[in-house]
């Protein structure tokens, strides 16, 4: 069995590899996919802290884990409603490459 | 064997998500997705934590990357122009989060000792001490037969005791977040709402377009 | 009594009102309003002098709050001061309406002017029945206002517009002073009522005299201003601009003489021997502005002007006399002052009127033939300016001469001196104006005028001989000490300076084409007035108008530059800055995001 | 009842917005308003009109209306006054009245609110509800550099109301009530050190929306660019919020005031004197109006500064009655002068000083209003300001009995020399606008007199103005009432 530290060492690299598909990625549909991963990063971390605190009776602590039930679900509609509004910018300005998407230059 | 399991599922996970930033084509980048989320959903079995790896697998490979790819199919993006390395946005996207696995590095070696140290496995000694907190009444008497609750069958079944994680969690959910969880459930019916209204409305615009 | 004391106050205001709310298109109607209102005043002035009775009356302006402040009243006290005063403001200030239904005539804002004349009526009248400091304050303050409108009645000229400023601007710096003082004295005594000032002078809480006395100086100041005292006498030269009949009624007979009688009213309500400096400082002012302005009506040209400079002299006459503790000896010689001073006006008016608005002396010349009722008349208001025996101004002016001699005998060298050159130039008026050959086509076509302009002149000059006589004087002056004449160094002294000044005056300017004088230097400092208003000038320009441009400068730079300045433009900066930031580019966005992210781990965890 | 004075004008502002007929709508409300206001001071009497009304009750906030004392129904008076006129004046831009009118009665329901407020909080809220209509109009509809004028007001104000937020929070949670009610906060107690901090606070708040000196740079500007009703409502109403503020929270923190007297005086006669001589330099009549606005908020101050010396309300009677008549009459007669203004630059399309003259000629009936107001700011007897003004000198010198001069007093007669200021530029204005001869600006062919629509504004003003001035009584009486003998929030809900 691995450690929490290998867990949590593996949900950071999943968030960093995450992160630089944000940066570095243009399509706004990959970014899009890129948040998934980081907030499922983020899962990761959750559940595994949910299993290295064992509550009282012995049983992994499942507060952590009805969190990452909540977040896969807030996820769902994150992504229906993301991807409306990117068919909609898309309808509009006919490009969902984010470096064409400038207009809320400061 | 766990100790190996971890490293592929973890190894499917990492390389997923590198394949997912890798790919030049959208479609294959949702399928790598998938392939990562797979490796997710293998570390949380790993982690005891059976329904939440199965609802990863579900709604993501199941609802998710279809919408994706849905949507990529209906706008047609097959024939994306190829990557503009622009050496600025690359350099960030590899510092940054470079810089941001060395500091988990180090926030993991400032960790307390026992972060380190293998998680004890669930055994059925484990699960049958869990039990006995189950079989109580609340002054302390045995419950009867009748009374008993699925939980507790599960983690004292004479043969095969099991950890009935989905049992747990729905017991924590409409036990103690059970004003988050109908929240939850007016959330995705503004989204569905929203989607409705967004689509709409495009749609409308299209018409004046025409 | 009240009611007609009250109707005294109120008549003018109604008529103000009436004129410029209903009548003011209606110009004849305007005019019989005003001068109805300015007769009924009258009549009822008399009403009030035959009764003769002591009585004050008041209501509540602002009342009480606390302890210590009594509120403020609006009140009429009638006296024997502000009786003899009422008879003086309305006598001369009807006589000047009905001149100038004649002097005015051709006005196209006649109503407007009425409308003035009524307002200066209220205000003044407010003045004379005022029963404490404040009220005295508000009408001081009015008229003032109404002397800036009537100066500034030919505003589009623009030393009308601009000499009414100054009068008020001037006006306005004494008043900073008379406010000082009532408050000072409100603070020392604890009212300002002058009834209440009696009963505290009569058993004086302890008090420092010190204070007292400045408040006395503060108050003074009021008087400087509105008296046109030095140094603050510049205006009234200046407000010649206006009309003649008002010159006449206020810049001669009543409002000038306001701060004679402010200050008889205070001198007669405190008693201020323990606080000698005060009132020698004022004797001294007087006497020195009645000095000046002598000096300097001897080369004026413009007959107003050298009327004007008489009128200060008298004035300063009358504040030193006041300034002597000898308030009856001033306020006889303002009484007397303002029946001769105002028939002087009317006359140069009716003469100005007759030359076709021709006020330079050296361009009149021989109206003794031209318009011989009126040089009649304004040669009575000269012996009485000047002092002739059996005038009045020799009655009173010998008072002021009595009583600058027992009191200080600079003072007294000074007055004789005064009433010498006061000989001199009114001389050199009447020889130059109405005797000699006519000097230009305006004095030629000359002619008489009509009768509602000799009917005042008349009357006045009646006035002018009869009103020093004691029977006269004890029952219509405001206050009036009887002194037995007797041929003392008084009476000689200003029967030398009759006699010196009428002889210089007479080899001088007898049958002159120019002014033999004029190119003395000595001449051209008293023409120029001692460069008195050039240095004004530039103390307005340096003191003013230069600091106000530094000061506005710093705002500018330094609070609204600077501070503020700075202030937004480091808003603005940071706002720049992070404009840059919000470059709509996702990929910055994120790259920031990341960086924050990692920031904030490295803050929370590894900063110790 | 007091809730209709501030009701009426919003549910005005609704209706506009909502699309009724824009102009028609404002100027029903605010008549409305103002007589209802008007008929107020006729039956004005403590036990009647103390009671309140509350809408909104929750522990903590109390959004309810009131009138604590006279102060209160003379703010209302003024209010109902400045914002009727202020519908008259000035000239909408064609398609804009939505913007105009609907302001315009925000603004007027905002000053009123805080005026009759019994909560701080929304004591607060309204004159903060007030600005943004403010800052909207000068920079949408302003003249000249209206977006500069604009920024610097907000940024001021903004600026001004966190502090005095952050002194209001500091006050409540030092008194320990649990609640922001005025009467609760009176009736308890802070102590030296917080009060000294809270009223530091609350004099720089109050201060940089009243334009105290060094904040008063934000004024000149902003009356000059805004449109005429928004200078007349600020100048006229808002601007009193701050000065209306100290009065009222006075009494809790009266030895934490004591500690700032000083530097209190200081800077109010920086306000007089310094202010006066900018506005001696202006060159211009609006941002002559502006900077004049600002020095006369400094004798406001020193009748403040007399009720610091006092201690309390009681040991200065004369100083609040002072402050509350020279804030009415300034907020009348400074309206009053916006308005007219007004009307000269659009009727001669400048307000330069050297491109005027004549004025008097060509429109009489102008020059008369305008010599009133000018002559009421400058304080002339009879007019309203005078009687505020000497009782503010009398203020100055209450605890005077003839000993040495106090600070107070040199302050009162220093102030003093302001008359003077004043007078010098107000006649100096007054000598190039209106007298002189006639300009190519200003000439019959170019100009005429005010129209009978024009002069509505300016005879409520004026006739305010004279009624006040004559009689002052009219306007004290409602203060002779003792604040302690009507506490608000004691009487009957």
């Amino acid at each position: 069995m691995a450690s929490l530290n290998d867990y949590l060492l593996v949900s950071g690299l999943l968030f960093a590899i995450g992160l630089a598909g944000v940066i570095i990625r243009s399509n706004i549909i990959v970014i899009f996919m890129c948040l998934e991963l980081m907030l499922a990063a983020a899962s990761l971390t959750l559940v595994a802290f949910s299993r290295f605190n064992v509550s009282s009776n012995g049983l992994p602590d499942y507060d952590g884990q009805v969190f990452v039930f909540f977040i896969i679900t807030v996820a769902a509609a994150e992504v229906a409603v993301g991807l409306a509004i990117i068919v909609a910018l898309y309808r509009a300005r006919q490009t969902i490459n984010v470096e064409d998407l400038t207009s809320m230059r400061g | 064997m766990d100790q190996f399991l971890f490293y592929l599922f973890g190894f499917l996970a990492l390389g997923g998500g590198l394949l997912l930033v890798g790919f030049r084509n959208p479609v294959s980048s949702a399928l790598s997705m998938v392939v990562s989320f797979i490796g997710l959903a293998g570390l949380f079995i790993g982690l005891n934590a059976y329904f939440v790896g199965i609802v990863q697998i579900l709604v993501y490979a199941g609802a998710i990357m279809v919408l994706f790819i849905f949507i990529i199919m209906l706008l047609d993006l097959n024939n994306e122009k190829p990557f503009q390395f622009r050496s600025a946005t690359i350099l960030g996207g590899l510092a940054i989060p470079l810089l941001f696995a060395i500091q988990v590095l180090g926030v993991i070696q400032k960790g307390p000792a026992e972060h380190s140290e293998k998680f004890p496995l669930i055994t059925e000694e484990t699960l049958q001490q869990a039990a006995d907190g189950f079989a109580l009444k609340s002054d302390g008497e045995l419950l009867p037969a009748s009374e008993q609750t699925a939980i507790y069958r599960s983690l004292a079944h004479q043969d095969s005791p099991k950890l009935p994680d989905t049992n747990l969690i729905g017991e924590t959910i409409f036990k103690h977040y059970n004003m988050p969880l109908q929240i939850m459930g007016v959330l995705l019916l503004v989204a569905t709402v929203g989607v409705v209204v967004l689509s709409k409305r495009s749609s409308k615009n299209a018409n004046k377009q025409n | 009594m009240h009611t007609i004391a009250w109707l005294i106050l109120g008549l003018p205001l109604l008529s103000a009102t009436c004129i410029h709310l209903g009548f003011k298109r209606n110009q004849g109607l305007s005019t019989l309003i005003a001068t109805s209102s300015a007769l009924i005043t009258l009549i009822l002035s008399l009403v009030i002098l035959g009764n003769g009775k002591d009585t004050s009356t008041a209501f509540s302006w602002v009342g009480a709050m606390g302890e210590h402040f009594k509120g403020i009243e609006i009140g009429l006290r009638i006296d024997q001061l502000s009786r003899g005063m009422l008879i003086v403001v309305t006598g001369v200030g009807f006589l000047v309406h009905l001149f100038s239904l004649t002097y005015m005539k051709d006005d196209r804002a006649k109503a407007r002017y009425f409308c003035g004349l009524s307002l200066f009526m209220f205000s003044m009248t407010g003045i004379v029945l005022a029963s404490n400091f404040i009220m005295m304050f508000i009408f001081w303050e009015l008229v003032g206002l109404s002397s800036y409108l009537l100066i500034g009645h030919w505003y589009q000229k623009p030393s009308a517009a601009d000499a009414s400023k100054k009068a008020f601007l001037t006006n306005r710096i004494g008043d900073f002073g008379f406010m000082i003082g009532i408050l000072m004295l409100w603070g020392i005594t604890g009212t300002v009522t002058f009834s209440e000032l009696e009963l505290w002078s009569a058993t004086p809480a302890p008090f420092n005299s010190t204070y007292l006395g400045i408040a006395l100086l503060c108050i003074f100041a009021g008087a400087v201003g509105k008296s046109a005292q030095a140094p603050l006498h510049v205006w009234l030269p200046d407000a010649m601009e206006g009309p003649t009949p008002v010159s006449a009624l206020i810049h001669a007979a009543t409002m000038v003489a306001a701060g004679v009688y402010m200050l008889a009213r205070f001198f007669t309500s405190v008693d201020l021997e323990i606080i000698a400096f005060a009132p020698q400082t004022i004797a001294w002012i007087g006497g020195i502005t009645s000095l000046l302005a002598a000096l300097m009506a001897t080369q004026q040209d413009d007959i107003k002007k050298i009327l004007a400079y008489s009128t200060l002299s008298q004035l300063g006459y009358m504040v030193m006399a006041v300034g002597l503790l000898n308030a009856q000896a001033g306020v006889f010689h303002l009484f007397t002052h303002a029946w001769f001073k105002a028939l002087l006006f009317l006359g140069s008016g009716a003469v100005i009127y007759a030359c076709h608005h021709e006020q330079n002396i050296w361009k009149m010349g021989g109206l003794r033939k031209k318009m011989p009722l009126t040089f009649l008349t304004f040669t009575i208001g000269t012996l009485a300016l000047m002092g002739f025996p059996l005038t009045a101004g020799f009655f009173s002016k010998e008072q002021i001469l009595e009583a600058a001699l027992h009191q200080s005998t600079p003072l007294f060298v000074m007055a004789a001196i005064v009433a010498t050159l006061t000989t001199f130039y009114m001389g050199r008026l009447l020889l130059v104006a109405f005797l000699g050959e006519n000097r230009s086509k305006n004095s030629h076509h000359a002619k008489e005028v009509g009768a509602l302009m000799l009917i005042p002149l008349v009357t006045l000059s009646v006035l002018a001989v009869i009103s020093g006589y004691p029977f006269v004087a004890s029952a219509l002056s405001p206050l009036y000490d009887h002194v037995d004449f007797h041929f003392g160094p008084a009476f000689w002294a200003s029967l030398t300076a009759l006699v010196v000044g009428g002889g210089f005056a007479f080899t001088f300017y007898r049958n002159a084409e120019t002014d033999p004088l004029s190119d003395k230097k000595i001449a051209l400092v008293f023409r120029n007035k001692f460069y008195v208003d050039e240095l004004y000038a530039q103390i307005v320009r340096f003191g003013q108008d230069c600091v106000a441009a530094i000061v506005h400068f710093i705002d500018e730079l330094i609070i609204g530059g600077l501070i503020v300045g700075g202030c937004s433009r480091a808003a603005e900066g940071f706002g720049k800055l992070f404009g840059r930031l919000q470059s709509g580019n996702l990929h910055g966005y994120a790259t920031l995001f990341g960086l924050g992210v990692i920031l904030l781990i490295y803050i929370t965890v590894f900063v110790p | 009842m007091s809730l209709l004075f501030v009701l009426i004008p919003l549910l005005g502002a609704l209706a506009i917005f909502l699309g009724s007929k824009a102009k028609s709508t404002a100027i029903a409300t605010s008549t409305i308003n103002c007589i209802l206001g008007l008929g107020s001071v006729f039956c004005w009497r403590a036990d009647v009109w103390s009671m309140k009304v509350e809408i909104l009750s929750s522990p903590s906030l109390h959004l309810a209306f009131g009138f604590h004392d006279g102060m209160s129904v003379i703010m209302l008076v003024m209010s109902v006054l400045v914002l009727v006129s202020a519908t008259f004046s000035g000239k909408c831009p064609e398609g804009r009245e939505m913007l105009w009118y609907g302001s315009i009665l925000l603004m007027g329901a905002g000053g009123i609110g805080a005026f009759l407020s019994t909560d701080l909080f929304f004591f607060y809220a309204f004159h903060e509800l007030a600005l943004i209509p403010t800052f909207i109009m000068i920079g949408v509809l302003g003249t000249g550099d209206r977006k500069e004028a604009a920024w610097k007001i907000t940024i001021y104000l903004a600026l001004g109301s966190i502090i005095l937020l952050a002194g209001l929070i500091w006050l409540v949670s030092a008194s320990g009530s649990e609640n922001w009610l005025y009467s609760s906060l009176l009736a308890s107690s802070i102590d030296e050190d917080s009060q000294k901090g809270i009223a530091a606070l609350l004099l720089i708040g109050f201060g940089v929306l009243v334009s105290l000196f060094p904040f008063h740079s934000w004024a000149a500007p902003a009356y000059a660019s805004a449109p005429a009703p928004i200078s007349m409502l600020h100048a006229g109403i808002l601007k009193k919020f701050g000065l209306y503020g100290l009065i009222r929270l006075y009494p809790m923190v009266s030895s934490g005031m004591q500690c700032w007297l000083h530097w209190l005086i200081v800077l109010l006669l920086f306000n007089i004197i310094w202010v006066g001589f900018v506005t001696i330099n202006q060159k211009r009549l609006d941002h002559m109006l502006g900077n004049s606005s600002v020095m006369h908020m400094g004798y406001i101050f020193l009748a403040f500064a007399a009720l610091i010396e006092a201690g309390s309300l009681e040991g200065n009677p004369l100083a609040k009655p002072a402050a509350v008549t020279l804030m009415f009459a300034h907020g009348i007669s400074i309206a009053l002068l916006f308005s007219l203004t007004d009307v000269i630059r659009r009727k001669t399309g400048t307000v330069e000083f050297v491109e005027l003259g004549g004025l008097a000629k060509t429109a009489p009936r102008l020059a008369f209003l305008f010599g009133l107001a000018g002559m009421a700011s400058i304080g002339l007897p009879g007019l309203a300001n005078f009687s505020g003004e000497v009782l503010v000198f009398l203020s100055g010198f209450h605890s005077y009995q003839g000993q040495e001069l106090g600070t107070l007093q040199i302050a009162t007669i220093i102030a003093l020399w302001g008359v003077v200021i004043s007078a010098v530029y107000m006649l100096r204005a007054y000598r190039s606008t209106f007298h002189g001869e006639t300009v190519k600006a200003t000439s019959e062919q170019t100009v005429h007199d005010l129209g009978p629509f024009c002069q509505i504004p300016a005879a409520i003003l004026c006739l305010a103005l004279l009624v006040v001035g004559l009689y002052p009584k009219s306007l004290l009486g409602h203060l002779a009432e003792p604040e302690s003998k009507t506490p608000l929030g004691q009487t009957a809900k």
